[in-house]
């Protein structure tokens, strides 16, 4: 069991590597080994935490080299956490994507799914990686099956693809050009081996540029305001099958890492702290309100969904400008709350759009007659978005602001509240339209045969699943939290 | 006055030089309105960054790290971790690039051109 | 609050209502009518007998409850049952009951849609109230208020029409709003204070927060309050709900939804920052010269409504300003008649939108200057309506008669000569916008013009007028009758001020 | 507008640039921190603990094989998008045509033999550039060379024997469904190593873990020469993929075929 954390990415790995070799043999066969695979490293990653509480962080070096030498995977209690919030929703997502590759040919079908299990495997391994340019690899291979799975949406999507690409290297351009700069200061890749070296030298000016890079190069990827402009139309023009994947997982792994460089990395002694958590904290105020607002004008379900992820991701961005223990564990629990909000919302969204093949506000009228189970995903995930108790947007919302007021930044509280009135507004829209609005004339695109009444059980299952994730995170959330704060204690403010 | 100038520009003027680089390629991006083009630029950003690295690797009067029997002492050979590194960094260019022009082929099919205005224009009659 | 009894009776209560609204939600499309109201009904008898078996408990001033579990780190999910949570349980649980009765026949009555999504929400509000009701602190006390707020939109929204969903969009403006600031006051309270549990007369000391922050706070947190309560310029959502079914109006403004808002200022200035703290910020006086304004204004507006559920709309935002205004004159007898006015003002009004309600379904008429000798046809009803209306001016041996005397003696112990003045101007003024109504019913005259023939509503909505009506006649001759309300009241008001019985 | 905030971008680029270059390493400085704190190590041990004169090699497929492993996992996620992208359903009027060959057998009745003739000179160079590609992949861990370049020239090889002469029927025919399956297959082969460590009790890609009866540092050699085998066959076959992609094209939901 000493290999755990490598298990959990070669799982992925291994079937997606197979994947097209098996397609070969049987359309499907392929599809059903990364299904395995990805279930396999769920189960494998609730072990990892369980014994991540019990026995302290992993270290676990491959090649067996000393620390600073071979590449370290480094778990500890925030990501494993976090890696079995990825595996689960790559499981829930690569379920519902079943329905959606009906038409493709063995290629396609065994391609699609190789991009699927290699994006939850680059996110899994942003996570848990220890080193820096381990996780530049696995950043670059999260954008690659990204691109590949945008561009797969349509026509739209492969322009949508190509921009996202064009940013999305210009991050990871950054990205190096900033571990560049650490490299020359400390001449280490390890981040630990980063930490202590940094600790000791006097390389303010050198932290301060490294830093600026490696901000606009996650901001990015994790499309924080001003560098949000890619994400609308990448998260609307995806492959509905991953865009649940995409949109829910993919904007939190980078801002784990920026979490990574900030506390882990750089530390509180680091003299600009205060300067780079302002910044931060500016733009995530900026981002939150600009989500919102532009969110509202939308007509598109998959726009509305999309910007306000500009708007979430800014409360996760928040909780790092805090920088309190309890904001911190505020965001993470945001993250993790907000992976199964924005998952499930677009699970929802693809539900709809597979019976009825539309993703237009306006033909969502009363829908909640035919999908109930769909709406109220809708109607929880939406809640859980502006923050009513007792779904876990209401609670990671408290721990922000209780971390806001402990250190008494109390403007931040109010751009929270702020913030959760406009979220108010678009998503009591979407609850109008869906229970309120008059009924269209809709067709379904599949007949409502025996046994399928709303959507087929591979749908079903993510919708169902979703909706418990956000009420049970809800109300366990202190358990979540005392998971997080074993390891939060040594690196907050 | 000048040999100042002279050794700013021997220890450090490459990097000058490929931030340089770096800059032209960024401002390349923003400012053409040609997908064929971005992508060149992004792609001068990328080798511009590759070189950076490299700068870290050299070591006056060292050769390149090949073991040799005469050549014990690690001052005299240069750096073999950013040239490794590079050669992942340059692996994962070459995959952006053809997946990007992959990307542009299908973009110059479905729309007809690479300007960025032909595709906005594009754009509307998709959903 | 510290408990001196294990009781999971609290918990049992807020989870009967809790399912019964998701089984009639899941099942209630796929299952006669008949089971459907079946379900409602076998919950809120278990319910109304669970809270009244804790009565004695409470009048022996013991702190029943439990922890449920942490709900969020440092604060848990706490039940307990104190004297001032157990009027407003009493009134909400007894009246469940009578308003489903009524609902059912109401709603077969009027051929309504979406029933299902009616009784599933209905139910959920009371999950939310008994909630309210029982919360040891503050954070379990909103999550409640939350909860409540969104399960009433689909009540709003019933009819699902263009005038329905404008009002459901006024009304989730207001209360979202108010409650976000509701959320952050509570947020800084918390890192000032540290702590959340509801003491009578409260833990914030004068020191705690510095001043102009205390005031923020002290405005924040009772916001919410008051915009549930209607309190005057954050009021424009109640009349505007009124578009919802009469027996939604019934329990927006008499059960849950209005009293929430008043139970929160209670709780709120009563058992958190405590009268000594409340006088000390000035919070105090903003509030009651608020209430003071709205019970003068709204008062005169309600004059001036011919709709008769429009009328109604504006005497309950004056007469929740009554239980405000009680709140805010911090004193014991103030506290106790607010206190007791809550179980009043349910019963009174309740009865007039019930009687709205019946005189809609039968003859289709919304507006008083169409009703002119309908008391030929229903005089039961119009009889109920006559004794809730001599109840809400304040009439001797009724039951809003008690609670007032209580807050007028309350003022006049503070020394508050221009409240004792407001309250029984209003009284007066209660009397000229209600008794038209039945002067106008009972004209001899038109007798047999409009109203040819005796036809009251039908039995279901019937019967809980007239128990209702009763109960209002009642409490009023005998304040303690059955449940010791007025018994809790006094309870309730002398703990929070530190005197013993 | 356009033009002139960017370029405002690019002083401010170069203005903090000038910052930068106070505290970047001279050139060429021997004792600057990224020459000395890893490196030392790497230099000094690469040869007695990996077995692998090339210190280059050493690292990336020694120290760091892990990073290398996800490498050619990005060559393959290449190939295969490439494939996804721009494969199957081609649309005649788009598809890529090679320019056919004129056969220019005689002018004036005469052979020409101004040019090269490859039909001939083809055949007779692909298998030497092969045999280079071995050699490079045998002796990576010696001198320079190693995976990628030798599969580089592999794939070399099919791209000149179908580019050049299209008409012909090449050696080995590998459509793309096959070869974006052999591109998995080669880094699974290096993956493969690596759980065969596993599998000797030692930690992932812990060479010296292998089970076969060698000595330490033959089976860091023989650890190497696997992963590199595993390297060249998924380069080879990307390359291969890109081509297959570009030759064919893609049918999309939306297209109007």
């Amino acid at each position: 069991m000493k290999n755990l954390p490598a298990y959990i990415v070669l799982l992925p790995l291994c079937s997606a590597l197979l994947s097209l070799a098996l397609s070969k043999i049987h359309k499907h066969l392929g599809r059903d080994v990364v299904f395995g695979a990805l279930v396999g490293s769920l189960v494998l990653s609730v072990v990892q935490l369980v014994r991540v509480i019990q026995n302290g962080p992993i270290h676990y070096i491959f090649g067996g080299y000393k620390i600073p030498y071979g590449i370290e995977f480094s778990v500890d209690t925030i990501n494993a956490v976090i890696v079995i919030m990825v595996c689960m929703l790559g499981v829930l997502s690569c379920m519902f994507a079943f329905n959606f590759d009906k038409n493709g040919d063995a290629l396609q079908v065994g391609g699609a799914y190789t991009m699927h299990a290699l994006l939850v495997l680059g996110m899994v391994g942003m996570t848990m990686t220890g080193d820096v340019f381990n996780l530049y690899v696995f950043l670059e291979i999260t954008s690659l099956t990204a691109y590949c799975l945008i561009a797969m949406g349509g026509s739209r999507g492969i322009v949508s693809a190509f921009r996202y690409l064009l940013v999305g290297t210009v991050a990871a351009t950054f990205y190096l050009l900033g571990v560049g700069i650490l490299y020359s200061v400390t001449g280490t890749l390890n981040m630990s081996d980063m930490a202590a070296c940094l600790k000791q030298g006097n390389n303010d000016s050198a932290m301060l540029m490294a830093m600026m890079f490696l901000i606009s190069a996650f901001g990015i990827k994790m499309a924080l305001f001003p560098f949000h402009g890619w994400q609308p139309s990448a998260y609307t023009h995806a492959h509905t099958g991953a865009r649940p994947l995409i949109a829910g997982a993919m904007g939190k792994i980078p801002a784990y890492a920026m979490f990574r460089y900030l506390y882990c990395i750089y530390g509180k002694d680091f003299k600009y702290f205060r300067y780079v958590l302002l910044i931060i904290g500016v733009i995530s105020v900026c981002g939150m309100i600009y989500g919102s607002v532009r969110a509202m004008a939308q007509k598109d379900i998959r726009k509305v969904l999309a910007y306000s992820s500009v708007a979430q991701i800014g409360y996760i961005s928040l909780g790092f400008a805090i920088g309190s223990p309890l904001a911190l564990a505020g965001a993470f629990l945001h993250m993790l709350g907000h992976a199964f909000m924005k998952g499930g919302l677009f699970f929802a969204a693809g539900a709809i759009s597979w019976k009825y093949g539309t993703f237009d506000l306006n033909d969502f009228g009363r829908i909640y007659k035919r999908m109930p189970f769909t709406a109220g995903l809708l109607t929880v995930g939406a809640l859980s978005m502006i923050g009513i108790p007792p779904t876990v947007g209401f609670f990671s919302k408290w721990y922000l602001a209780c971390g806001a007021a402990q250190t008494h930044e109390y403007v931040y509280i109010f751009v929270l509240v702020l913030s959760s009135l406009l979220n108010a507004v678009y998503f009591f829209k979407v609850i109008e339209k869906v229970f309120v609005q008059a009924d269209k004339n809709r067709k379904p695109l599949h007949p409502e045969g025996k046994g399928v009444t709303e959507a087929p059980i591979t749908i079903m299952i993510p919708v169902v699943t979703c909706i418990l994730m956000i009420l049970l995170l809800g109300v366990f959330n202190v358990k979540v939290i005392d998971i997080l704060l074993i390891s939060l204690k040594g690196v907050a403010l | 006055m000048m040999t100042q100038i002279e050794t700013i520009l021997a220890g450090k003027g490459i990097y000058f030089l490929t931030l340089l680089l770096l800059t032209l390629g960024l401002y390349g991006i923003i400012v053409s309105r040609n997908y064929m083009k971005k992508l060149i630029c992004m792609n001068i950003m990328q080798v511009a960054v590759i070189f950076f690295f490299l700068c870290f690797a050299q070591k006056n009067s060292g050769t390149i790290p090949v073991a040799m029997k005469h050549i014990v002492h690690a001052v005299e050979y240069i750096n073999p971790l950013p040239h490794g590194l590079m050669l992942t960094a340059i692996v994962v260019s070459l995959g952006t690039t053809g997946v990007g022009l992959a990307l542009l082929t299908r973009i110059k099919e479905k729309y007809g051109s690479i300007e960025e205005k032909d595709i906005i224009e594009g754009e509307k009659q998709f959903r | 609050m510290i408990l001196t009894a294990l009781d999971y009776r609290p918990g049992i209560i807020v989870l009967l209502p809790l399912i019964a609204s998701c089984l009639i939600y899941v099942l209630g499309e796929h299952i006669l009518p008949n089971y459907r109201e079946a379900i409602t009904f076998a919950a809120a008898f278990p319910m109304a007998a669970l809270v009244y078996s804790m009565i004695p408990a409470a009048l022996a001033g013991k702190e029943i409850g439990f922890t449920l579990l942490e709900i969020v780190k440092g604060v848990p999910l706490q039940f307990s049952v104190d004297a001032a949570g157990m009027i407003f349980a009493c009134v909400a649980s007894t009246l469940w009951i009578v308003t489903s009765c009524y609902s059912i026949g109401y709603m077969r009555g009027h051929g309504e849609k979406n029933q299902t999504g009616y009784y599933s929400a209905f139910a959920m509000c009371l999950t939310a109230t008994m909630g309210l009701c029982f919360s040891a602190n503050l954070l379990t006390f909103f999550i409640f208020f939350e909860v409540l707020t969104v399960a009433t939109y689909p009540l709003v929204v019933h009819y699902r029409d263009e005038e329905g969903t404008r009002s459901g969009r006024k009304y989730l403006a207001y209360t979202l709003i108010s409650g976000q600031l509701f959320f952050a006051g509570i947020v800084i309270l918390y890192s000032f204070t540290g702590r959340m549990d509801f003491v009578p007369g409260g833990f914030v000391n004068t020191g705690d927060i510095p001043m102009p922050w205390m005031l923020a706070v002290f405005i924040l947190m009772i916001g919410a309050g008051i915009v549930k309560a209607g309190v005057m310029p954050l009021h424009s959502w109640l009349p505007a709900a009124m578009v919802a079914p009469t027996p939604v109006s019934a329990l927006l403004h008499a059960v849950a939804v209005v009293k929430a808002g008043a139970f929160c200022t209670l709780r709120v200035v009563l058992y958190v920052f405590g009268p000594e703290a409340a006088r000390f910020c000035h919070g105090s006086e903003i509030l009651a010269w608020m209430a003071v304004a709205t019970i003068l204004i709204s008062s005169l507006i309600a004059i001036r409504k011919d709709n008769l559920k429009a009328r109604l709309a504006f005497s309950t935002v004056g007469q929740l300003s009554y239980i405000i205004l009680g709140i805010a004159i911090l004193s014991p007898f103030a506290a106790t008649g607010a206190l007791y006015h809550i179980v009043a003002h349910a019963f009174m009004k309740i009865t007039l939108f019930m009687c709205a309600g019946a005189i809609f379904v039968t003859t289709h008429r919304k507006n008083i200057s169409e009703m002119i000798g309908i008391g030929r046809q229903m005089p039961v009803t119009m009889t109920c309506f006559t004794l809730a209306s001599l109840a809400v001016a304040g009439f001797p041996f009724f039951v809003g008669f008690t609670s007032k005397a209580n807050i007028i003696m309350g003022a006049i112990s503070m020394g508050q000569p221009f409240f004792v003045a407001t309250l029984i101007v209003s009284a007066l003024l209660a009397l000229t916008y209600l008794m038209p109504v039945v002067l106008l019913a009972f004209k001899r005259d038109f007798y047999n013009s409009q109203f040819p023939v005796k036809k009251e509503a039908n039995l279901p909505m019937l019967i809980p007028i007239m128990i209702t009506a009763a109960c209002s006649l009642i409490l009023g001759v005998m304040p303690n009758f059955g449940l010791h309300l007025y018994g809790l009241a006094a309870m309730a008001g002398n703990a929070i001020f530190g005197l013993s019985l | 507008m356009r033009k002139v905030l960017p370029l405002i971008l690019i002083v401010i680029c170069l203005g903090a640039s000038f910052v930068t270059l106070d505290f970047l390493p001279e050139i060429g400085d021997p004792s600057s921190k990224p020459n000395t704190h890893t490196t030392d190590y790497y230099i000094e041990h690469a040869t007695t603990e990996t077995n692998a004169a090339n210190m280059v090699t050493a690292v990336i497929v020694d120290y760091r094989a892990f990073d290398t492993m996800y490498e050619t996992t990005v060559m393959f996620i290449a190939g295969v998008a490439v494939v996804l992208i721009l494969a199957s359903h081609p649309e005649r009027k788009n598809r890529i045509r090679f320019r056919k060959v004129r056969k220019k057998e005689s002018r004036d009745g005469k052979p020409v033999y101004r040019t090269i003739n490859k039909e001939v000179v083809i055949p007779l160079i692909e298998p030497m550039i092969m045999l280079y590609a071995i050699y490079v992949l045998f002796h990576g861990e010696i001198s320079l060379g190693g995976g990628f370049q030798a599969g580089a020239l592999l794939g070399m090889t099919y791209i000149l024997d179908v580019m050049v002469i299209p008409e012909r029927d090449s050696l080995i025919r590998l459509p793309k469904d096959k070869s974006t399956a052999l591109g998995g297959i080669g880094t699974f082969i290096y993956v493969l190593t690596g759980i065969l460590c596993m599998a000797g009790g030692g930690v992932f890609l812990e060479y010296e873990k292998l089970p076969i009866p060698m000595h330490a540092l033959e089976k860091h050699s023989t650890g190497m020469l696997l992963v590199e085998v595993g390297v060249a066959i998924c380069v080879m076959a990307t390359i291969i993929t890109i081509l297959n992609g570009i030759m064919e094209r893609v049918h999309f939901d939306d297209d109007t075929d």
